[in-house]
């Protein structure tokens, strides 16, 4: 099915505003909220119902054995990448492509250095210690949460550099297109960000 | 087909015979043979009644069972153990045997397991029937084997299932519907082993010429073991003994 | 998306990887149909262990392996992954395909005038996830162990220690699961964004407006379960403990490989964060297909569509709050029990005020006896004993006595077998002349549903009496009881009401196919409806009109005053 | 007309169907019968006896919402038939397009939600409160500790000092300490294990659910008692039985292959006899070597 | 997207200010829980930091703040309700429990 024959995916609707992939993305990002909700409800319904002290107490401080350190830089490197997102949809929207592009590479940087951070220094250090998920209900919330925190990550880096290669093509041919795809790409990009900031005190300082 | 208790019986008991392991010939005619002494107070170590009254069929098969944890045969002198499987731990190298070609069988009937104790060969056939009028659940507890875990139909006393098993230290094998049923299987790479019984001896035959560790396992007890020497054709004899601490 | 793509298509881009809501309509039919076949087929075997408890199977005891059935008696473990896969298949692969996947993705873009959804390429992605979920189920029955057996709930810590068939349940649901979600997107879209000029929210066809609701329970209530499964995968294969407290002994073994410290009720709550909204996506479809049948066939408009549409958006909203009541027995105090037996209470009016706006639809209509209308009326009285039997089950003093019984079992089959699975059949009555240009047979299609209708009251009708007993539900053999050796001829009954039923869909199956080929070919609008699907060719065109249609006026317009026809369509400019 | 005939015929086959189906099933009804120890009370297709003091809130409950719903749907399928009936499609009728200005379906309606308030505040949430908040006190109640597991009951009686003992995951045996009661601490040396439940009659009595595996569910139909047994918690229940006789404790949520089979019998007998059987059932009965073979 | 391309130019300024501001707040809930506040005020520190955090970037950088399209503040409205449900109402069955009622091991 061609862009031209279905109404409102470039321009937007008269009545709601919107074209169809931005109402798409956000509904979609509905979803998602629903999808790690229902991780958070388990982190605080596993951590309510863990015991004062015990081996299934809940860990706080040291002996949760997590790197604050590591998950902060984490932290600004994620909002780092969301403002680098956004300016490149601005340039895009300016039409500069040029600038729009670095931009987006910036953003693909920042996401793999934040995965690198994430697997080579963060499980792989956890795994040399012999914790994995198993170990307690905390890593076990923990590597579930941050793991498909990751992997939306790795997903994002694929769409991203998708558009930056293979996806680039489009902006020959319909510059509001590649334009509107950049800012559903930016505010799932945006979610994922939302994500770890809530992510990162409740695993790594509470 | 109506099976009786006593041929169920009869049929075990050939099996048994069978089944000894001077029928796997391997290529020595040594044998050890022996007793497993038991040395305790057998009156911490009673048998005790077993209540069925969950499942109406097991009572109407069986009046009443008796726990089977520990069997101490009194009558002999001194006291040995039944249930008990001795094999050779170490001795053997890297030799390998032929499997038997005979099966292996556990009957389930008047809601107990028919042997308490079983032990076999890696490779060997082990069928599993069902003597009772009611379903039975057989749940293997091993650590090397799969963890079969499945249903028996009633009076299953012809084919039953059949499963052949890696060698394993002993395992417990459960019923699930039954929780007071349970027996144990023993496997080994090699055929130099046997179960104690109301004798309480063993007999362990067709080894080659060499120095044996002897292991005994009991499922109350644990592990013994002691070391035997056997070569030209001779009978070895030594004893095992049991010496629970309370 | 991009370029023009004027060109013919060739055959595997038209009919299989088809972007087109059509073909993928069909594909969602067929391929949901005989998922609900199967399905159903899996309770026939069922029914016989019921009926004649470790009993040989006579004539096809014996194809089912030694694993399953040897001797031809069928073994607990085969039983409860019937029961498991049943459930499953019959809601996440039979009815909720068929209600959205199928009649959604066909007929709503007709009905509001779109040439296709909005987003075609996520269209064709869902089905074929969703067609891949499926084959992940069905080869669940081939690993070793059988497929899962631990209840479509699947309740942990049980679900956690069974069989592989588990992991691959689970791995199933994450795909449908994920369908859904691409599809209930794509819904919404279509729905807000590709209506046709004049197409106002309220001029929508009642269908749609379900269809809208739906979607939104589809997006919001599924992606918990999805989470859940992800954990309980976690727990099976990484061998974390959300599920398990510390300390069980399973089968006298020391469950010491796990840290503890979750708790089975987590997965519950998210089970059924889930599994309530899904019962409305099982339900407000089904009543979508009603009430379009119904004004069709009453030649008369909807009475209170309004207030219908209001009472759906309250039921959608109110199905997210209700969850808990499944829980009751759960060692749950008093102040959550009461805060859910308050919602579930409230949920039955906007339910009673649906039921009572169709049946008053009814009075001073002209009721035109067809074979869609007559599936459509029995959805009626039967919908309102399942809706009825839920009152016990929603107070939880009550449902001390009947949860967990068979009781539940008839209620629930009520709203879905002979609730949304006659609303289906009517929906196909209805919309095969679209789909194909031809009519399904009468005669076929009279007898299809009068067999129907009583075979499958009188499957389920005993089962009140059986619950009321006491009798637990998921028993491979109720007569180890007495209370359920007691009432062992009602499961008898319920058993051959189930086989006849199998064979009262006899005539439906001859005739799905026959007339595919041999029917009666109709006018482009046979049933002189008012909505927009019956503007379009049938079968309708890729881009479906061949000329964007314009609405001036509401869904209904039937036997309007001093008009010369009985109906007056939504695109037709003049006034009547 | 065509259409008639074949609802005509289509009726003759649904009937003549109808009334050969369930004659078969129904002549085959004496499956045969798994339980062998006589089950007290007379068992139907109706409610199932209720034994216990507290239960007839539930019964009553139960019945009045079954009369409200049998008004309810009788009501509205009258006017349901009158419909189909009055207005069907003929020669010379026709629809009409303006809605009938019903008061009465609103009527209805209040009628039901007000109703329906009646029967959650008024009966169901008292009833539901004695049973989760009403303990009774444990001085004068029998206290039991159940314990699930696939697939069994196991209670656990406390003995003369009222006490229970220690258990712990590590000391279960299946066959000889299915509770894993160590027998070496003071309060356990007098409790009694046993896989029947047996009350005394008129007393009050407390079981604490726990369960050693997964959920199950502790279902006394007679008692109209029923709670999940929840790994990780525990659960009390509590009943007073009245009547004497032999009767069936079943597992009510699905819980493994074998969940049909984890039934128990309960036996509710007079203080004395409940002495003597506590007296009894503790005491082991013994084997010598050769027996039972 | 009714923003014309001066508008979007003039954002560039403010996304700076939102970074180095979420910045200095990432760094202040790191710095807040050095100061072993009792827990339940640790929680809340956190917690409104993160969501002060999360509101600027929903705002900001999602555009929430120039949005006008009621589908996605409906969508947005609908969501945050059923997740405040999914995440509270499950906690509650460790305080609301019938009598006698514990969390323990069985054994």
């Amino acid at each position: 099915m061609s862009a031209e024959v279905l109404p409102y995916t470039v321009k937007p609707h008269p009545v709601t505003g919107l074209y169809n992939g931005k109402f798409g993305i956000w509904l979609f990002l509905a979803s998602e909220v629903m999808l790690f909700g229902a991780l958070f409800s388990t982190y605080v319904f596993l951590r309510m119902g863990a015991p004062e002290t015990g081996p299934t107490a809940w860990p706080t401080g040291e002996e949760t054995h997590l790197n604050w350190m590591l998950g902060g830089l984490n932290t600004l490197i994620l909002i780092l990448s969301s403002v680098t997102m956004v300016l490149a949809w601005v340039q895009f929207k300016m039409d500069n492509f040029a600038k729009g592009r670095i931009y987006l590479i910036i953003t693909a940087i920042l996401a793999i250095a934040f995965v690198a951070i994430k697997f080579k220094f963060e499980y792989a250090h956890k795994f040399h210690m012999d914790i994995y998920p198993k170990t307690s209900v905390f890593f076990a919330i923990y590597y579930t949460m941050t793991g498909l925190h990751a992997i939306h990550i790795i997903g994002g880096v694929v769409v991203i550099c998708y558009f930056i290669g293979p996806g680039a093509k489009l902006w020959e041919e319909n510059r509001e297109y590649y334009t509107n795809r950049i800012e559903c790409t930016g505010l799932y990009w945006h979610f994922v960000d939302l994500v770890w900031i809530f992510l990162f005190p409740i695993l790594y300082l509470l | 087909m109506k099976l009786s208790m006593f041929t169920l019986t009869a049929v075990l008991a050939i099996n048994t015979f069978v089944f000894t392991p001077d029928q796997c010939l391997a290529d020595g005619q040594n044998s050890i043979t022996g007793k497993v002494i038991f040395k305790g107070d057998p009156a911490n170590y009673k048998r005790t009644k077993i209540n069925t009254t969950k499942d109406p069929n097991c009572k109407k098969a069986k009046k009443t069972i008796g726990s089977e944890k520990v069997i101490v045969n009194k009558k002999t002198d001194p006291m040995t153990l039944r249930n008990v499987v001795v094999s050779i731990k170490e001795g053997l190298g890297k030799k390998s045997f032929p499997v038997s070609k005979e099966e292996l069988t556990i009957i389930q009937i008047g809601c107990q397991y028919k042997p308490h104790v079983l032990a076999g060969q890696a490779g060997q056939t082990l069928r599993i029937l069902n003597g009772d009028n009611t379903n039975h659940n057989i749940h293997f507890l091993p650590k090397v084997n799969d963890e079969h875990n499945f249903t028996q139909p009633k009076k299953d006393t012809e084919k039953g299932k059949t499963i052949i098993l890696k060698a394993e230290d002993p395992f417990k094998v459960k019923c699930d519907v039954h929780p007071w049923m349970n027996c144990f299987v023993a496997i080994f790479e090699h055929p130099f082993f046997d179960v104690t019984s109301k004798d309480g001896t063993f007999t362990l035959t067709g080894m080659p010429d060499g120095a044996y560790t002897i292991e005994a396992w009991h499922e109350a007890f644990g592990k013994v073991t002691a070391e035997v020497e056997v070569s030209g054709g001779k009978a070895a004899n030594m004893d095992l003994t049991f010496e629970p601490k309370s | 998306m991009s370029g023009d793509h004027h060109h013919e298509p060739g055959f595997i881009r038209k009919y299989v990887f088809s972007v087109d809501h059509k073909v993928i309509g069909v594909q969602y039919g067929v391929t949901a149909l005989c998922f609900l076949f199967l399905g159903f087929s899996l309770m026939m075997l069922m029914r016989w262990q019921l009926a004649y408890p470790g009993e040989e199977m006579p004539f096809i005891g014996n194809i089912f392996g030694e694993d399953a059935m040897p001797g031809g008696v069928m073994l607990p473990e085969f039983y409860n992954s019937l029961g498991a896969m049943h459930g499953t298949i019959m809601i996440f692969l039979g009815v909720v395909p068929l209600l959205v996947g199928a009649f959604g993705n066909y007929v709503m873009p007709l009905q509001i005038g779109a040439p296709d959804m909005a987003f075609p390429k996520l269209n064709m992605a869902s089905y074929w996830v969703y067609l891949l979920g499926g084959i992940v189920m069905l080869c669940s029955f081939f690993v070793p162990g059988g497929a899962a057996n631990s209840g479509w709930t699947s309740y942990p810590p049980l679900s956690n220690i069974a069989t592989t068939g588990q992991t691959w349940w689970l791995f199933g649901m994450v795909c449908l699961i994920t369908s859904s979600l691409l599809g209930s997107v794509n819904f919404i879209v279509t729905i807000i964004q590709l209506r046709v000029e004049g197409l106002t929210m309220f001029r929508l066809p009642y269908f749609v407006w379900a269809q809208l609701i739906t979607s939104f329970l589809l997006l919001l209530a599924f992606p918990p379960l999805e989470a859940a499964g992800v954990l309980q995968l976690m727990d099976r294969l990484a061998g974390t403990s959300f599920f398990m407290p510390e300390g069980l002994v399973v089968s006298g073994v020391v469950q010491t490989q796990m840290s503890g410290g979750g708790s089975p009720l987590l997965w519950q709550h998210l089970f059924w964060f889930l599994a309530h909204p899904e019962v409305y996506v099982l339900i407000l479809p089904a009543m979508g297909i009603v009430a379009e049948i119904i004004a069709n066939n009453t030649r008369k408009p909807l009475w209170g569509y309004r207030a219908m549409i209001y009472s759906t958006i309250f039921l959608g909203f109110m199905s997210f709050i209700v969850w808990a009541h499944h829980m009751f027995m759960t060692g749950m105090g008093t102040k959550i029990s009461a805060f859910f037996a308050t919602t579930t209470m409230i949920i039955s009016i906007p339910s009673v005020v649906i039921l009572t706006a169709l049946v008053i639809s009814l009075y001073q209509g002209a009721i035109r006896f067809t074979v869609p209308m007559l599936f459509a009326l029995a959805f009626l009285p039967m919908f309102a004993i399942g809706g009825l039997t839920g009152l016990p089950l929603g107070l939880p003093a009550s449902d001390i006595h009947l949860h967990d019984t068979y009781y539940v079992i008839g209620h629930f089959h009520y709203v879905v077998a002979p609730g949304t699975i006659f609303a289906i059949f009517a929906g196909i009555y209805h919309w095969y002349p679209k789909v194909t240009g031809r009519t399904l047979n009468n005669a076929l299609g009279y007898m299809h549903f009068f067999l129907s209708f009583v075979f499958i009251n009188m499957v389920f009708m005993p089962m009140f009496w059986q619950g009321m007993a006491g009798v637990s539900r998921r028993l491979y053999d109720q007569t180890v009881y007495a209370h359920g050796d007691a009432v062992q001829s009602l499961t008898i009954m319920s058993s051959w009401g189930a086989w006849m039923l199998g064979l009262a869909q006899i005539p439906f199956i001859i005739n799905f196919f026959i007339s595919a080929v041999a029917g009666k070919k109709v006018s482009n609008n046979p049933w002189d409806a008012t909505t927009l699907e019956w503007l379009a060719p049938s079968p309708p065109p890729h881009g479906n009109f061949e000329t964007v249609p314009v609405v001036y006026r509401g869904p209904y317009e039937y036997s309007v005053p001093g008009a010369s026809e009985d109906f007056h369509p939504q695109h037709v400019t003049t006034e009547a | 007309m065509n259409r008639s005939r074949i609802i005509g015929i289509a009726t003759i086959l649904v009937v003549g169907i109808c009334l050969i189906a369930p004659s078969v099933a129904l002549g085959q009804a004496d499956a045969p019968i798994a339980s062998g120890n006589q089950i007290d009370g007379d068992y139907g297709y109706g409610l199932p006896p209720m034994l216990s003091k507290d239960g007839q809130g539930v019964d009553d409950l139960i019945i009045i919402l079954h009369w409200f719903m049998t008004a309810l749907f009788v009501g509205w399928a009258i006017f349901f038939v009158y419909c189909l009936f009055r207005f069907r499609s003929r020669a010379g009728h026709k629809a009409t397009y303006d809605p009938v200005k019903a008061k009465a379906s609103k009527y209805a309606e209040i009628g039901v939600a007000a109703f329906e308030a009646f029967l959650l505040i008024g009966l169901s949430m008292p009833i539901w409160a004695a049973t989760k908040n009403d303990m009774p006190s444990k001085d004068d109640a029998t206290h039991v500790r159940v314990v699930a597991e696939q697939f069994q009951w196991n209670f656990h009686y406390p003995g003369a000092d009222g006490k229970f003992g220690r258990t712990a995951p590590d000391m279960v045996d299946t066959v000889e300490n299915p509770l894993g009661l160590d027998r070496s601490d003071p309060a356990a040396t007098d409790d009694v294990y046993a896989t029947e439940l047996h009350l005394p009659v008129n007393k009050p009595v407390i079981c604490d659910l726990t369960s050693k595996d997964v959920i199950h569910s502790f279902s006394l139909p007679v008692m109209r008692v029923k709670q999940d047994v929840i790994p990780g918690m525990r659960i009390p229940v509590w009943f007073t039985p009245v009547k004497e006789g032999r009767y069936e404790v079943a597992c009510a949520q699905l819980c493994g292959n074998n969940h049909y089979s984890m039934r128990a019998e309960m036996v509710i007998e007079d203080d004395a006899s409940f002495a003597t059987w506590l007296k009894e059932v503790g005491i082991v009965e013994e084997f010598d070597e050769d027996e039972l073979d | 997207m009714s923003d014309a391309h001066a508008d979007v130019s003039k954002h560039v300024k403010t996304y700076i200010a939102v970074f180095a501001t979420l910045a200095t707040l990432t760094v202040i809930t790191v710095w807040a829980s050095t100061w072993h506040f009792s827990h339940p005020v640790a929680i809340a520190v956190a917690l409104a930091i993160a969501s002060v955090k999360a509101t600027l970037v929903a705002t900001i950088f999602m555009h929430l703040k120039w949005e006008k399209a009621g589908n996605i503040w409906f969508v947005i409205a609908l969501t945050a309700v059923f997740f405040v449900f999914l995440v509270t109402i499950p906690s509650l069955v460790h305080s609301d429990k019938p009598m006698g009622t514990v969390f323990t091991s069985w054994g």
